[in-house]
Order: C-alpha cells, then structure tokens, then sequence
C-alpha cells in the first residue's frame, strides 16, 4: 500500500481513491475470486430498496461506442436481505467499510433504509441515489428537482449519524443548483454522475434494443460530460465530491480529481474488465511519478487554482 | 475459477458461408461442464462476447460462432498466431445425466455446445439421440461429427432443402418424448421443446450481457426458484424451473 | 443518384437526408475541393450572427475518446457579409439550397438575421440555433427555457415564409417540454442536439484543456443520448426532426431515422475525415439493400410502430 | 490541392529518445512550400495529427516528430511497410525570399520544416545562418544535415550541456538582426526571435486543431490583416501581420 495515494471522505481515511460504483460491482464478493478485493479504496454496494426487485424485464443491456446503456432497474433483494446476507458474504472477503447505496421511491422508503444501514458497522458512507434512470416513480426525477433533492437530503441526515453522501443526476438543465440545494440541506458529500438517459435501435428489427426502449448510459463516451459537472460543482460547494463517469484508466482518475473530485467511482468499466478497478490502482504510483505528482490529496481541484 | 486468459489463435476457419470454427491454445483447466462459456475481448468493441464452448482437451479450446455483427466480423478476420484475451471459467453448463437414453436438440449455432456433452454422454454409455435444426442445407454443420461420436442424428431443415422439412420439434415423436433432454437454440425452438417433450431436461439461455460473470445483474431471468443469472446460475436451466406452461 | 434516398422536409425534396451539420463545414466551398458537394442532400451553413464575431481564445479544441469539445464560438463575419461573400463563393460549386443557421443574443437580433435570410433563394430551410453552449448572454439558455425558445420562434416566423426549425441543446432536463413549446409556436421543424456541454484538463498542467474551460462535446461518443432524445420528441411532437449527434456511417443514419429523424446531420465527423457525409451517401444503398429497406422514408419513426 | 491519401511507412527510427523520423513512401506532388503539414489518422485515436514537412522528393515525405502523448506514441509504435491514412495538402508554408542571408531559427520539433526551407534558400543562393535551440544535449537533432546542406549552424542547449548556453534569442546578435528570418518552435521562442530581430520574419506557429483544412474554426488566431486559420492561411504568418508589439 502506497502512502501517496490515501484521501479522506468526511473523516474516514481511505487507502486510496478507487471506488467501484454502485450496480457494476455487485455485493462486490464476485470480484473476489479475480483479486484481493482489500485493495480497494472501498466498495458501493449494488442499489438497495426496502423490497426485494426484480427490475426491468430484458434485455437491459446495449453496447454503444466506448460505452454500455443498461436498464437493470435495481434489482436487489431488499434492504434486510441485503443486510444479513449479502453484506455478511462480502465480510468474509473484505474487511473495510463500504459505500451503501440505498433507493427509493418514495421519502418514506429512503429513511426506512438508511436508518436500518445506519446500525451497520460496514457502512462507512450512504450514497443516497436519487438520480436512477431506469425506475418509473421516483428515482431520477427526485434528482431534477432541487426542492424535493432537499427533502431527501434532509430526512436521511435526521436518522444516521453516518456521512450522507448525494448521488447526482446528469439528466438535468442545471447540476449546480442541485448540488447547492443538498449541500444547504446539509449532505455530507456528492457522488456524481450517475448514467446519462440514452437508446440504441435495432437495424434489422426497427426496435429498442433495450426492452424498457432507454436506459442509463455510461462508459468513457461520457467522461467529458462528468467532468465538466464536477468541476462545475466543486466550484460552487464545499462539501467533497466522489467523482464518476467514464473512469477507466489512472489518467482518468488524475483528471477527474483535477476537476475537483476527492475520490473516484469505477463503473461501466468492471463489467468489461473485472480487473480494471486494480490495475488502476497499479498504475496510479507509475502515473504520479511521471507526472511529478507527489501526493494523490495534492491535486484535488487543482484546476480551480 | 474465472480469471483473464491469452489465448493463441490455432485454427480460424469458416464450416458455413458465416459460421467459424475457432480454436484456441492456452489454458483449459478452468472447464468443469460442457456448455460453459467464454467471453471474448473483441479490439473495437466496449463488450466481451460470450461463445459456448464446443469442446476442449487439455491445451485446446473449440468455438463454433456465426458472424452476425461488428464483434463477430472482428473475430472471423483474426489470423491464425494472433493472441486474444478471453475471460474464462463462464457458466454453470450441462450436468450429463446417467440414463439410457438422450436426446440432444440443438439449433444455429445452438449445435456447438452439444457436441462436447454428446461426447461425454457417449462415454459414459448413454445412447444420444441428436437432432440438429438450420434453416437451409447450406448453413448445417457438424452432422458427420455427431455421428463420428456414435449418436444417431437426424438434421431438420426449415425449408426443407436437407433432411427432414421442418423445426425440430416435429421430430420429437414416440419415444424421444421420453428420453431427457439437454437443448441450446433460439427462444421458440427450447420452448417447441419443452412443450413436445413429456419428460425432464435441461435448456440453454442467452441473453445481452454487461459482464458475463454476475456483477451487472444485465442476464437476470425469473425462475420458479427465484431470480437467476444466465451467466452464472446460467446459460443452462432445468425444465422443472423455468416459467413456462405448455402450450 | 438513388430515388430510394429521397426524403422531404417542410415540402423540400432532398436527394438524400445526409446534411453536414453547422460548424462543421465551414460555408460549405472548403469541402469542394475533396469531392461534389452536389451530392449532399443539403448543407447547415456555419452559425451566423448580425455583427461579425470572431469567438473565443484559443485552445478551442480538445480530443475526448470518440468525439471532440469545440469552443469556436460561433466565428462568423455577420450575416451581411455571409450572404454578400460567403454564399456567394458557395453558389459558385454548389447548387441546392442550404440549411442556414443563424444565432443571436437577443430576440431582435434572431430577427433581424431572419429578415435578412428570407430574401436569398439559396436558404432552403432557416435553422434557429438556440442551443449553442459556447456564448455567453444567450445562446444555449434561450433553449433551457421553453417560454424564451416559443419566443423566439414565434418572433421568427413572423418575419419569414422560409420553414423555420428550431435547433434545440441536449442540456436540459426535459427536452421534449422545449420541443412542444416550439412546435406551439409555430416551428416547421426540429434539428436536434446540439452539443452537450463538457471539459478536459491537462494531466501535466493541471488546467482546462479549452482557453475557456468548457465547450461543446459532440462525435459518436454522443450518439445514445440524440437518438434517445430524438425518440422522445418525435413521440410529441408532429413536426419533422433533423437528427443530429454522432452520426458518423450510414447505420447510424438508418438508427437515427428509425428513432424518427427525418433527415439527419454530421458534425464532428466531417472535422476527422472530410469525406464523411460522402462515404456515408454511397454506403446507404449498399445498407439497405443488406437490411432490406427500400425507401429511406419508410423507416422513419419505425421505432415507434 | 487537399485530400486524403496512404502512405507506405519506408523508415521509423529514434534519433533521440523522444523524437522519431518517418519516411513515408506516396504522392507528394501536392507539396507547394516547406513548412507545409500533413494530418496523419491515428487508428486509436480520435482526431488526426497535424505533423510539419521536414522534406520530400518525387515520392517520399519526411517528417520528424516527438512523442508526447497517445498519437504520437502510436506512431513510433507503426512498423515499416505499414501503409497509413493521410490528410495531405495543408497549410501555406514558408516562401523562400531571395536575399543575400537569411536566419533560421528553431526550436525543438520546431527545427524539421526549417530543413527543406534550408535546402530551398541554398539553392537560391542565400546564405544561411541556421540557429537550432534544446533544452539539452540528448535532445539535439539534425545539426549535421543542416551543416551538410552548407549552412552555418548554431546550436543552444538551455543547460549548457551543447553549444551555447543559453535561448536561441541570445545568439541573435550583430548582423544576425538584420537578416530575414524564418521560425518554428514554442511560442515564447518565436516571440523572442520577434523580439530581437530589426528586420521581418516568417513564423510558423502550432494550434490545436479540429479538422486541419479550414471547415471548423478551431484554429483562428487574429492578425493585424484580419483573422486567420492557422490550418489554411497558416501555419506560417508574416511577423508584419502578427498582433505583437516588441518587448
Ligand atoms: C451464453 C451465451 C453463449 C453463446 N454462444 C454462442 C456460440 O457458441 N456461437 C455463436 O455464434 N453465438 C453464441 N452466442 C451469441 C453471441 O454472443 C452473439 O452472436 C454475439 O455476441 C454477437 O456479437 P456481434 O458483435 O457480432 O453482434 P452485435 O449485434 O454487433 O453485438 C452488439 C451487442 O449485442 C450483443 N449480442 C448480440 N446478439 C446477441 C445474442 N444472440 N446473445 C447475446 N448477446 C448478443 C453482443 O454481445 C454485443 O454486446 C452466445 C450467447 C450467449 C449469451
Ligand atoms: C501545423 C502543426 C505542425 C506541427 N508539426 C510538428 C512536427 O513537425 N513535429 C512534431 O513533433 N510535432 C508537430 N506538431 C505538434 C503535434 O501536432 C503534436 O505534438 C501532436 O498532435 C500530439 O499528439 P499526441 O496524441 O501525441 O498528444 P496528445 O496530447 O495525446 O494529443 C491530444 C490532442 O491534442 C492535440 N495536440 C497536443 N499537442 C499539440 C500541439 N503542440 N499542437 C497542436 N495540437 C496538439 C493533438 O493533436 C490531439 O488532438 C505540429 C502541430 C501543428 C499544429
Ligand atoms: C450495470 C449498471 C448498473 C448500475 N446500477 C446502479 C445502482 O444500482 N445504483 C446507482 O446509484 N447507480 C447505478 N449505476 C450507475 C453507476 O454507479 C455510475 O454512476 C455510472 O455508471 C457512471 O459511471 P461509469 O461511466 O463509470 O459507468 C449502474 C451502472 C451500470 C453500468
Ligand atoms: C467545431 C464545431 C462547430 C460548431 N458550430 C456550430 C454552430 O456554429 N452552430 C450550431 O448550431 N451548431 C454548431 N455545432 C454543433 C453541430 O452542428 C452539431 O449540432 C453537434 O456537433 C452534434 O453533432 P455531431 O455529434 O455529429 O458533432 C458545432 C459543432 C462543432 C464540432
Ligand atoms: S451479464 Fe452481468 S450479471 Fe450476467
Ligand atoms: S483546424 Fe479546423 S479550421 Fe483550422
């Protein structure tokens, strides 16, 4: 473990800044059996809602140009399943805390699954996802409107005491606004960007390759986008910022930690390339040596400077 | 144990106007059934692409795939020498089961991933009834190597134009309603199968995959026995849990 | 040419929908030199403005995996002396009528160009650009607001009998809203997107790529997000849609119209290889042969069948 | 006249750890003036590369360029007799002036298009004063060819490590101020040649660039005759048209 490359997310010192992101890293023990997964800087945990889901019929997958569209839907068992059996899988291979993220479709059901992640001991962050695509009522569109992004913020934050972290839609006129409204409304921390609303056509057949016609877009196709919005938020909160979108390599890591972000999240790239999440970490040292980067913490928003 | 391999391109050549047989050098300890996948990295495209395995021994594996898009293309224009990397270790595939008799239905390139099990049935003294179902003589393949394994084979074409006329399914008459059955083919032609066929069996699915190896949840399908991945709990399922009803 | 390629917008039979987008094509002549520009079936002329502009500082480009920022920023020398020189020295190698787009920071100023615009027979379709991300006072924020692009519109119309499609940006949350008030308002027609707002930064210096930090994000990395969008307008609205976004082979252009384009456009595509929209006119019969297709026409909107 | 044309790779080799030399085997009849470039398709990359003339012949181009990032390290990574995609036919180039001496100054991967200038200004009978500037000894390419074409050359390493220490600015002294000038490098260094030379020059200057022939504005510079692409009206301007007042 290489000292240089640790940063901290309100409060809690993490080895280094690699995060696999939520829904492309299941309960994160299937990547167990390709390396040692304590390596991480931590894990966000598959999408989580109060019953168990099924999701979206399929296919939920579409391949684009450097990129994937998937439609799964959060399908998940339910928070207690989740709970008692999937986080206990994951403890018998991982030993670090985990970025836990919960869904929802109404207030009512984000509160009811952070006050039960709230007694974990594995739960070092909740990333708060109010940005999901490819769930009708709720989920994205509690993520355009900044009032009701508020509320969300609010009412998690009045039953944990763990850091609540927002996870931002890209699918809207104004990001800024919405990370300004969670932030006064007292969010620990943002995570951003979750996919990017986007179809593929079938030529042959005329139809939606994706059984729910769109999904979430996500990939290195969308990186420029992600990096605009996070420099823009950096710029207007104070709160850290878990940068995602389209981070595959260690320079585009660097980069987006330029742009503002404190950590990173690794997405559609796991499902490419299980070891992707690894060999970043591998080359983030060789990277900084070339670059003359001493400290990983040092170029956090370096761009605003 | 999935991991990352290379793989060294032995043979590359077409058995149809699009369909290729590949084989493959490098490791193959990894393979614990017949019907288990691979996922190949493909240059110019985001995704792996997952292709049954047609059989293997110790150094080799054998791919049977048809060209149907910009993954494919990519694969059929590799040279022989050329090294790709292959996610491995794929799928639960076919569980051969002692009986007396079996039959074995596959259809396109749902024929490769029988041969193996055919093999295997063989060896352990099952007599293997295959069927086998293309749309026209020109695209059937590997009907003399079924038999070579000593089953007894019987090709059906669509049009008519080889063989028996007609889908598979239309074969399955008198006692091969009976045998168990093992079947890797288009949706309609598993689901022909399973409504023909009076006893149990086991059927290969495919669906459009993220990873192939069960962290996207992209393959999910409902079984009787709950929420299934067809890429781990997958491609092969037991008639007795899947939600159909005969028609 | 290929009768099978044909289709029509707002009454204008083009000879076939492949139009090289605004921007991307300078005034159209530079392309002469490579190949017939006769072939296209039209061209967007380069964004227009009363006054001449020469646009932003440079770097205004920078490379992104599958596509490129640009931050031109609309340099144009004014419409008096695009239509006294520039059209002039187009009308000398091409003889069609354009797709001319013209741009403003203020209503009068859209006005204005508009009035100009009618009186030349060589503008075949007078394409409302209120989406352009690299302006400031106007531009790509008269299209995140439905009030100001009806406006706009409305204020267009009435000084021209020319079809008037409105050019709407990709970054807002509800597009389809913008798309319903301009139909309202009177628009023959839609072209969308423009690009999406994006940066990069230098991994050695630390500093945004682009002179000014942000930029338009367009190529086929872009393409899942406009053929998603073109999807949910062509559903509301009954207007004609001119796809534009990634569009780089001729499967791209039969995608773009199964999802309901009418005709479409290439942007960035004609930057990396000048003979783009020309390779693409050949390849589509060859395609449609393969896919069975025997008018263009017949598969627009096939998505929605 | 611009187009799109392939080239056979003849040669590509080091001739210091960073900076390559590439022979390319093609139809170079469209070369009207050195200092001309060409825009070379990177298959993994996005965009093309715009790399400067250094010479030519009836059938060959050279150029000399430096890896700096992924395009350029793909193309020391292209083997010879591998044919490449080239946008040709870009830029004005320099006009070789008829005088009695004529300065070259370079600096860097500034140094290549001043080569077949040298060898164009020779021929005419000019006398040639050829500054080459590095920042170190390992970096020096190229003093030997401009000295086998006849030119008087000078060399500046900013450590010292070769030549004289120091700018190539510095070197700019006595009758050198008089001569027409021409240059390519780093801004800072064309800026300072502007600087301290009495008399006009021709600069040829680097942008980033979208398409390289003129479609998408992304190269514009403003000068004191109007605004200019740097792609088609560029690469070299005139310092009399150039928007700089003399430090
Ligand atoms: C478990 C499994 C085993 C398979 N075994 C074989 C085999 O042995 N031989 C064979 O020829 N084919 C097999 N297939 C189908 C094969 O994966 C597809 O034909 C192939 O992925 C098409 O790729 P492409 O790039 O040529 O087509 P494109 O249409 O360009 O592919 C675009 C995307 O869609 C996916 N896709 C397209 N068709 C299918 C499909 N039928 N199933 C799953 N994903 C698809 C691709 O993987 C890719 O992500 C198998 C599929 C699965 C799921
Ligand atoms: C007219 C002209 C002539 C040139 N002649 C030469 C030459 O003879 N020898 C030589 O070594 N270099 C030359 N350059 C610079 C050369 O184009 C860049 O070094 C090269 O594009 C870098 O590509 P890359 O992929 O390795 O770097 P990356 O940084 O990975 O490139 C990313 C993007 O930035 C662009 N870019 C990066 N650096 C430059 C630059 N300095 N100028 C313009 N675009 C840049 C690239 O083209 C690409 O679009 C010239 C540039 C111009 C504009
Ligand atoms: C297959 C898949 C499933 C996802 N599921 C979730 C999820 O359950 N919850 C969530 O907040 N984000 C989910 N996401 C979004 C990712 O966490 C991430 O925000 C997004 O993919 C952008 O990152 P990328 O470009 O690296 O993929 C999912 C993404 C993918 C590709
Ligand atoms: C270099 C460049 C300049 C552009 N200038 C304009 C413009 O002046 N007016 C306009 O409406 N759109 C402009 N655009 C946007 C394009 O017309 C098009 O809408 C966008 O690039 C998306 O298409 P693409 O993905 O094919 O590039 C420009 C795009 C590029 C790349
Ligand atoms: S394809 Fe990802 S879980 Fe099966
Ligand atoms: S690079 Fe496009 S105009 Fe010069």
């Amino acid at each position: 473990m290489d000292k240089r490359l640790s940063v901290t997310l309100s409060g809690w010192k993490l080895d280094n800044p690699v995060i696999p992101a939520s829904g492309t890293f299941g309960f994160g023990y299937e990547f167990a059996q390709f390396y040692d997964i304590n390596e991480l800087g931590s894990i966000a945990t598959k999408g989580t809602t109060k019953e168990a889901r099924f999701g979206n019929p399929t296919p939920r997958i579409a391949e684009c140009d450097r990129g994937m569209i998937n439609a799964v839907g959060l399908q998940n068992p339910g928070i207690d399943e989740v709970i008692q059996t999937e986080f206990k899988k994951l403890k018998e291979v991982y030993h670090k805390k985990v970025v836990a993220n919960i869904s929802g479709f109404a207030l009512e059901e984000y509160v009811e699954c952070a006050k039960k992640m709230d007694k974990e001991d594995i739960v070092g962050i909740l990333e708060i996802n109010i940005s999901c695509p490819n769930v009708k009522h709720g989920g994205m569109s509690f993520g355009t409107d900044p009032k009701i992004a508020a509320e969300i913020t609010k009412a998690v934050k009045a039953v944990t005491t763990k850091p609540v972290y927002i996870k931002l839609s890209p699918n809207v006129t104004d990001i800024v606004e919405i990370a300004k409204a969670v932030e006064e409304a007292g969010a620990d921390g943002i995570c951003m960007i979750n996919t990017l609303l986007g179809a593929r056509f079938d030529l042959k057949t005329g139809k939606p390759i994706i059984a729910n016609i769109m999904g979430g877009f996500s990939g290195p196709a969308i990186k420029p986008i992600a990096l605009r919005m996070v420099y823009q938020v950096y710029k207007a909160v104070r709160i850290p910022i878990i940068g995602i979108g389209g981070i595959a390599t260690a320079e585009d890591v660097i980069e987006m930690m330029i742009a503002g972000a404190t950590a990173i999240q690794v997405g559609a790239e796991n499902c490419r390339n299980p070891y992707a999440c690894k060999e970043i970490i591998d080359n983030l040292p060789i990277l900084m040596d070339k670059l003359g980067i001493e400290k990983l913490e040092d170029i956090i928003g370096r761009a605003h400077q | 144990m999935k991991s990352i391999q290379t793989y060294k391109i032995l043979q590359n050549e077409p058995l149809t106007q699009n369909v290729y047989k590949m084989i493959l050098e490098g490791d193959t300890s990894w393979v614990t059934n017949p019907g288990q996948f691979i996922n190949i990295t493909i240059d110019t495209e985001y995704l792996k692409r997952p292709i049954s395995l047609c059989d293997y021994d110790d150094s080799t594996l054998t791919i049977i795939y048809k060209v149907v898009g910009a993954g494919t293309s990519w694969m059929a224009k590799q040279e022989v020498g050329k090294e790709i990397e292959v996610l491995v270790g794929l799928g639960n595939g076919f569980t051969p089961q002692q009986s007396k008799h079996a039959l074995l239905v596959g259809g396109g390139v749902g024929v490769p991933p029988l041969y193996r099990l055919c093999k295997d049935l063989i060896e352990k003294g099952v007599e293997v009834e295959v069927v086998l179902g293309f749309n026209t003589k020109s695209e059937c393949f590997y009907e003399n190597e079924f038999k070579l394994l000593g089953a007894s084979v019987t090709v059906c074409t669509v049009d008519g134009s080889y063989g028996t006329k007609g889908f598979v399914s239309e074969v399955i008459q008198g006692d091969l309603k009976n045998y168990p059955y093992y079947s890797c083919g288009p949706l309609p032609m598993l689901k022909a199968v399973f409504d023909a066929s009076n006893t149990q069996g086991q059927l290969s699915f495919e669906e459009r995959m993220g990873c192939g190896f069960g962290a996207c949840m992209g393959c999910s399908c409902k079984t009787l026995t709950g929420y299934k991945r067809i890429c781990v709990e997958g491609p092969v399922m037991k008639s007795e849990e899947i939600l159909w009803t005969k028609d």
